[in-house]
């Protein structure tokens, strides 16, 4: 490669924990600087740029501005990789979706709620072509590496479609089930190497879904669990309010 | 064949006595309720009766993430990954498992003989262990009993107040030589029986199987299946596997790593173009099933399923393949069978 | 004549969240002066109604990525007083222990990544790479070991996962926490000793201004307050925390998506300076040490030293971890289950000092346990008034200066305060209308 | 009990390095397939079949299985034509002269030409289904007295996918060979057949008794090159095809290739087709 791509990070509607995972990476963060040149962050740097090879994008769409944000980011960027779930699905962000917006915003406004425009929360591919996720939240270390040295190479980064179980399989993991837990391993994706159920804790199905989940076999699963089906479909829908929203 | 008596407070120095010999690995508690095969540090953490361990023994031979081999991006060149034979002893390991163990070896060496497996192999001996079979084991249902000692070159058959241990290979009695031990000269302890059965002898399941193919059990099983490939990678017979490269973070080398795999996953038949060639969960759900009792059974003679019970404790679902098989064995014998 | 200024600085960098800074003066008379907060909403409430106990803190912690640990243990607190879950010691002190170690990751990112370029006329950190190397991979060891103590506690820094109603899913091992308090001592009290080093250099360059106001903080009896005690203000003295609205007062207003909130005046300050300013006393020696080195003293009222405030209480976070981990290993770690059978449905408060200042967090749980209302308050939202009435001080006093520097100035006050504009959005009183 | 004994780990072979090739030319087909030449360290000779597959591999990347599109009778160097549909063929895309790269192989069943000659040879070739097939094609036209005539059944999505255009218009105009073409859809320029391929099978000229037919294509080709072969009255101990599945080891460990209980990477790619009449999954 003759020149250092050119990186640039954007944050949308989310917690911004993405872009802090990424100064998290104390160990690799030297190597990957010397990899790229970092552009444009907001978060960690004044400058502002024009044009980037690949942006690095977090957070859902949820404003008017944000959209058109979004649309500028594109035309400027070469390869657009959502970063962490909220841009990916949507996130936690779209929960609000499952109900109707107005009540929403009248509940935490009360009557200044015209004050702050507001849209469904959208995940990143709803509005602009997204060339590759980085999913989890807060996205995914291993997988922000992985997708980060495929494209410094110029090769296409593979997304697992498998479930979280194959992995806490490869790890051995005592399955939460059997300690009388639930769990939503069995149709989230796959690729943080089961981190939640390997500390002990039911995968809470922050990747979001694998490509062809059996929503009705999961549920099952749940209630068998002992939740009710109300409670269980809350309980998928905490990542997945976007995904489910269609197969309901 | 020579028979000890081995007290219940000797355990620890059966144990003690191999780890001076040799590298040890037997089963360990995990997590809250669960075992798994771990290498010994400390006799007292030994679990001898156990209902099964998370993984067989397999993953010593066959380790869930393997390097194949390591390259250089900057030169192009690749060393190949050096698998250590393990040389260990296998205390504590159940009747199946070590079933599931030759199955491996056959697949291994016939055809093409792969190195890395059949290094890694080298020099395991297996100190076997009698079991009391839960609601998930049915091995007896294919020929394999809680105190059947094939493949083992020691085994411990458990009593009130001890264990007895039985001798049976050359390479058994060298390891175990140097331990005092008075002989066992009671009677053969009674044998728990299985709570869950195949209803039907094996030598008819070959022609039950025939006929299953398009049997509507495979479309039942899959209402509630989720495909999260859980079966395939606690099976013990399982062998399939994934490559894939790995780059490090400085781009400059990598590793070309195997991992398990599973054909209840959608990826694992697919092809360029998006063809997968086993679409839905009921034609993955037949292959795994056929896998174990008909396709390599055919060619072997031998089912393998080794009746450990594993992918049924282990399924998220609770489908349960015993279950299925007698669904197959109901219909084809016209006898009524409880639901999978 | 008077002076004319308009400042606009839209997204401001190297702050959590996205805010405007806007001032007008016409003529010398100062018509705006404010940090607009633009961030979109979230709605948070609308996630958390009806959510399961188990899942609330699960929920807020993705309030906010930098604050998630806080929250985490804020909503943890609230839902156990709310169902009358008891935790044990244990739990406790490993909580303390998940404190010490997001303050510390959070102070130093601020000091180091977020502050520091200011001081020497950068624009982010990336140049001091080059031009600062061994200073830069010294805040990245201190960081990776804050964020350690967050992985082996918690199981990760960032969204912490082990914490939940009742106790812990994983206990770390005797091993692990040995391993952390060997590095604490060998590597992190030099690095701090070296950062109050580097800060000396650097402290020339913070800007000389006072503006006399009140300081709210946690105080309790026997520690330097953090993990939990009275809510406490240098104007009225110390209230128990259930009576935090008192001490808040959350109203709307147009420029910004995050409520302000006010006590005794029309403003207060929370975070690491209130903190120092109550509680000073509380502090370790050599923490104390730290603070003469560096000219901060009890009773001061320049938002800028805040930046100073957090490094001398990452000093005390370190040690008084080495301190917490001793008393783990010294009662013995247990392999404690989570105890997660409510004794009651009824309304929990609870409060937290988290890096940039007491976070409430509230929650009442119907028969279900299910999530009926919530409401928390945090602490960027307590300080935005504080903001405000600091630049209306601050622009007169510096006018005869370049609309660059004002800027600049006006761009280091607010990151001096280290808002987290994420948290101040996405919380806000609620109360669900059934 | 006809397990087999764990043997000796000396005796067995390292299944999975590859040998360190070198791309000697790059020929772009079309928009998305290129025709790549490699030759082996010190000038070995491959030595596979028709039909057989090669793992290529690109360190860094993967590796994935290739049919060998050269004849055997070429000598010094292979050729491998691979469709860009991934990670792998992306980057391989990007390859130029000169550019090392891993092979393993060769791998399969090839055609058991044997069989085919002193007979009419048929090919039916769907799409990139050409590659292989056009190994057999060359060895054929380079043994001519070895084999009868040859047909050559070639479908392609449109005119401008077509594969190896200098050599389809030699085949054309090669005397000793009934070559057709046809394309699902044809640009506006196009004057030959349009039509999917079972269509060209009714007008083809065939001596029943003495013919051997290869099919390759998409796997939706099968079920229709098969019926329309079967209703010209060209027997099943007279086809062969060649299938494709997903492969990660090449030599029958891995076992993503089952049909049933058959290995592709071992018992095919080429099959013979009562041999897999009887698997369910096969076609
Ligand atoms: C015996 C055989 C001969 C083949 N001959 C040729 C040939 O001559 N020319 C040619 O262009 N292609 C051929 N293929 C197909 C070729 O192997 C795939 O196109 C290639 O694996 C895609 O790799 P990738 O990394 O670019 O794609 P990926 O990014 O890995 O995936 C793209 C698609 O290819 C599928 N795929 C991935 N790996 C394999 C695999 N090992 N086998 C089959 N599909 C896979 C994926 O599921 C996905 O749908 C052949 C396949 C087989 C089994
Ligand atoms: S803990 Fe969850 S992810 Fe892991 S195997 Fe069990 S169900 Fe699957
Ligand atoms: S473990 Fe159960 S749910 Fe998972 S793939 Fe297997 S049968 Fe399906
Ligand atoms: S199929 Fe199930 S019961 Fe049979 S050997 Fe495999 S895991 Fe055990």
């Amino acid at each position: 490669m003759t020149r250092k791509p050119r990186v640039a990070i954007f944050d949308f509607t989310g917690c911004e924990g993405c872009e802090l995972n990424q100064l998290n990476f104390e160990d690799q963060l030297l190597d990957i600087l010397a990899h790229v040149d970092i552009v444009e962050w907001r978060e960690a740097m004044d400058d502002r740029a024009g044009e980037y090879d690949i942006a690095f994008v977090e957070g859902s769409l949820s404003t008017p501005d944000c959209i058109k944000r979004i649309h500028d980011v594109r035309r400027r960027a070469k390869v657009l990789v959502a970063l962490g779930t909220c841009a990916v699905t949507g996130g936690v962000n779209a929960v609000k979706n499952t109900r109707p917006i107005e009540e929403v915003r009248e509940e935490v406004y009360g009557q200044d709620k015209y004050l702050f425009p507001t849209l469904p929360a959208l995940p990143l591919s709803a509005v602009v072509k997204v060339d590759h996720n980085v999913r989890g939240c807060p996205m995914t270390q291993i997988e922000f590496l992985k997708v980060f040295t495929a494209l410094v190479m110029g090769k296409r980064p593979i997304e697992p479609d498998y479930a979280v179980c194959v992995e806490c399989k490869l790890r051995e993991n005592e399955c939460v089930l059997e300690r009388g837990m639930i769990c939503l391993g069995p149709v989230t994706r796959a690729g943080c190497d089961a981190h939640c159920p390997t500390v002990g804790q039911y995968c809470i199905g922050c990747r979001g879904l694998v490509s062809e989940p059996n929503i009705a076999g999961m549920e099952e699963i749940l209630v068998d669990h002992g939740l009710s089906l109300d409670d269980a479909r809350r309980r998928l829908q905490l990542y997945n309010a976007n995904q489910l929203e269609g197969a309901k | 064949m020579v028979r000890f008596f081995l007290e219940r407070d000797r355990v620890a120095d059966l144990v003690k006595h191999l780890m001076e010999r040799r590298t040890v690995y037997a089963p360990h508690r995990k997590g809250r309720r669960s075992f798994a095969f771990a290498r010994t540090a400390d006799p007292a953490a030994v679990v001898l009766d156990y209902p099964r361990t998370l993984h067989s023994v397999k993953k010593f031979f066959l380790p869930p993430r393997e390097e194949l081999l390591r390259f250089d991006l900057t030169d192009d060149t690749f060393a190949a990954g050096e698998p250590e034979p393990s040389g260990a002893a296998f205390l504590g390991v159940h009747s199946y498992d070590v079933a599931a163990v030759r199955r491996l070896d056959h697949n291994f060496s016939a055809g093409n003989a792969e190195r890395n497996y059949l290094v890694r192999r080298q020099g395991a001996v297996f100190i076997g262990v009698g079991f009391e079979p839960d609601k998930f084991h049915f091995s007896g249902s294919v020929g394999i009993e809680p105190d059947d000692t094939a493949g083992c070159d020691a085994f411990l058959t458990k009593l009130l107040d001890g264990y007895v241990l039985e001798i049976l290979t050359p390479t058994g009695r060298e390891l175990l030589k140097g331990l005092e031990l008075p002989p066992y000269e009671g009677n053969d302890p009674p044998a728990h029986p299985f709570q869950q059965h195949i209803y039907v002898p094996q030598s008819r399941l070959g022609r039950i199987m025939d006929k299953s193919y398009e049997h509507p059990v495979w479309a039942e099983a899959s209402r509630t299946c989720v495909g999260c490939g859980t079966c395939n990678l606690v099976c013990p017979t399982c062998y399939c596997f994934d490559v894939q490269d790995h780059v490090d973070i400085t781009a400059t080398g990598g590793s070309r790593e195997r991992t398990w795999d599973g054909c209840m996953l959608r990826g694992f038949s697919e092809v360029a173009g998006g063809e997968v060639f086993r679409e839905g969960l009921p034609e993955r759900q037949r292959h795994r099933v056929l896998r174990k009792f008909k396709y390599l059974s055919d060619t072997t003679g031998v089912p393998w399923c080794v009746g450990c019970g594993r992918c049924t404790a282990a399924c998220p679902a609770g489908i349960s393949i015993a279950n299925i098989v007698n669904r197959l064995v109901g219909d084809a014998e016209r006898t009524p069978v409880a639901p999978i | 004549m008077g002076a004319n200024l308009d400042i606009k600085v839209r997204h401001l960098t190297r702050v959590e969240g996205h805010g405007d800074i806007v001032v007008n003066m016409r003529d010398g008379v100062l018509e705006k002066a404010q940090l607009d907060i633009v961030e979109a909403p979230r709605y948070f409430e609308a996630m958390l109604k009806g959510r399961s106990f188990h899942e609330a803190a699960i929920i807020t912690s993705r309030i906010c990525g930098i604050c998630s640990l806080g929250h985490q243990i804020t909503s943890l607190k609230a839902t156990e007083q709310a169902l009358g879950l008891e935790v044990s010691a244990q739990t406790v002190l490993l909580r303390k222990l998940l404190i010490h170690g997001a303050t510390i990751q959070s102070n130093v990112l601020h000091a180091y990544f977020l502050a520091a370029p200011d001081f020497l006329g950068q624009g982010s950190v990336f140049p001091l790479v080059a031009s600062h190397p061994e200073v830069v991979k010294r805040a990245l060891r201190m960081k990776r070991l804050a964020n350690d103590i967050g992985d082996v506690v918690s199981g990760r820094a960032v969204h912490p996962i082990t914490p939940v109603p009742g106790g812990f899913t994983r206990i770390p091992t005797a091993h692990e926490l040995q391993e952390l308090k060997r590095r604490l001592q060998q590597e992190m009290v030099p690095d701090f000793l070296a950062t109050v080093e580097t800060m000396k250099a650097l402290a020339g360059a913070i800007p000389d201004f006072t503006r006399e106001t009140e300081f709210i903080s946690l105080r309790c009896d026997d520690e330097y307050a953090l993990y939990d005690g009275d809510i406490c203000s240098t104007d009225t003295g110390r209230v128990p925390d259930s009576e935090y609205r008192r001490m808040t007062n959350e109203y709307v207003v147009p420029h910004s998506t995050s409520k302000h909130a006010r006590a005794n005046r029309s403003s207060f300050m929370v975070g690491a300076l209130a903190r120092w300013n109550n509680n000073h006393d509380k502090l370790c020696p050599t923490s104390l040490a730290a603070a003469a080195e560096l000219g901060l003293q009890p009773g001061c009222h320049n938002p800028y030293l805040n930046t100073i405030a957090q490094v001398v209480e990452a000093g005390h976070c370190a040690l008084d971890a080495v301190a917490i981990i001793d008393r783990l290993l010294g009662d013995g770690l247990k392999d404690e289950i989570p105890n997660q059978e409510p004794t009651r449905y009824g309304t929990g408060i609870a409060a937290t000092e988290v890096p940039r200042g007491i976070l409430y967090h509230e929650y009442t749980y119907d028969r279900q346990g299910r999530v009926a209302a919530a409401n928390c308050i945090i602490p960027t939202g307590q300080n935005l008034a504080n903001i405000d009435d600091d630049m209306k001080k601050l622009v007169p006093e510096v006018i005869g200066q370049t609309k660059a520097e004002i800027t600049l100035k006006l761009e280091m006050l607010v990151r001096a305060y280290d808002p987290c504009i994420s948290c101040s959005v996405h919380l806000l009183d609620v109360n669900f209308i059934e | 009990m006809k397990l087999q004994d764990l043997i000796n780990p000396a005796a067995a072979k390292e299944l999975y390095l590859p040998v360190m090739a070198e791309i000697r030319d790059v020929r772009k087909l079309t928009e998305l397939e290129t025709l790549y030449t490699v030759a082996l360290p010190g000038g070995a000779e491959l030595g596979h079949q028709p039909g057989q597959f090669v793992a290529v591999s690109l360190f860094g990347v993967g590796e994935a299985p290739f049919s060998i599109s050269s004849s055997p009778t070429r000598r010094g160097v292979f050729e491998l034509g691979i469709r860009r549909v991934g990670m792998l063929t992306d980057v391989l895309a990007g390859c130029t002269a000169g550019r090392k790269i891993g092979i393993r192989g060769p791998f399969g069943r090839g055609i058991d030409v044997e069989r085919f000659k002193g007979k009419d040879v048929l090919i039916v070739a769907g799409g990139i289904g050409l590659v292989p097939m056009r190994s057999m094609i060359n060895y054929v036209l380079d043994r001519p007295g070895d084999f009868g005539r040859l047909i050559i059944c070639y479908g392609s999505r449109s005119d401008r996918e077509l594969l190896f255009t200098d050599e389809l218009e030699k085949w054309r105009r090669n005397p000793n060979v009934d070559f057709r073409v046809t394309v699902d859809r044809g640009s506006p320029d196009w004057t030959g057949h349009t039509g999917v391929i079972t269509t060209l099978i009714p007008g083809l000229n065939l001596d029943l008794d003495n013919l051997a037919c290869c099919v390759c294509g998409p796997p939706v080709m099968y079920r229709f090159a098969l019926l329309a072969l079967r209703s010209r009255g060209v027997k099943e101990k007279d086809i062969w095809m060649s299938l494709e599945r997903r492969m990660k080891c090449g030599v029958g460990k891995c076992g993503h290739c089952q049909i049933n209980g058959s290995y592709v990477c071992q018992d095919g790619p080429v099959y013979h087709y009562p041999e897999i009449k009887a698997l369910q999954e096969a076609l």
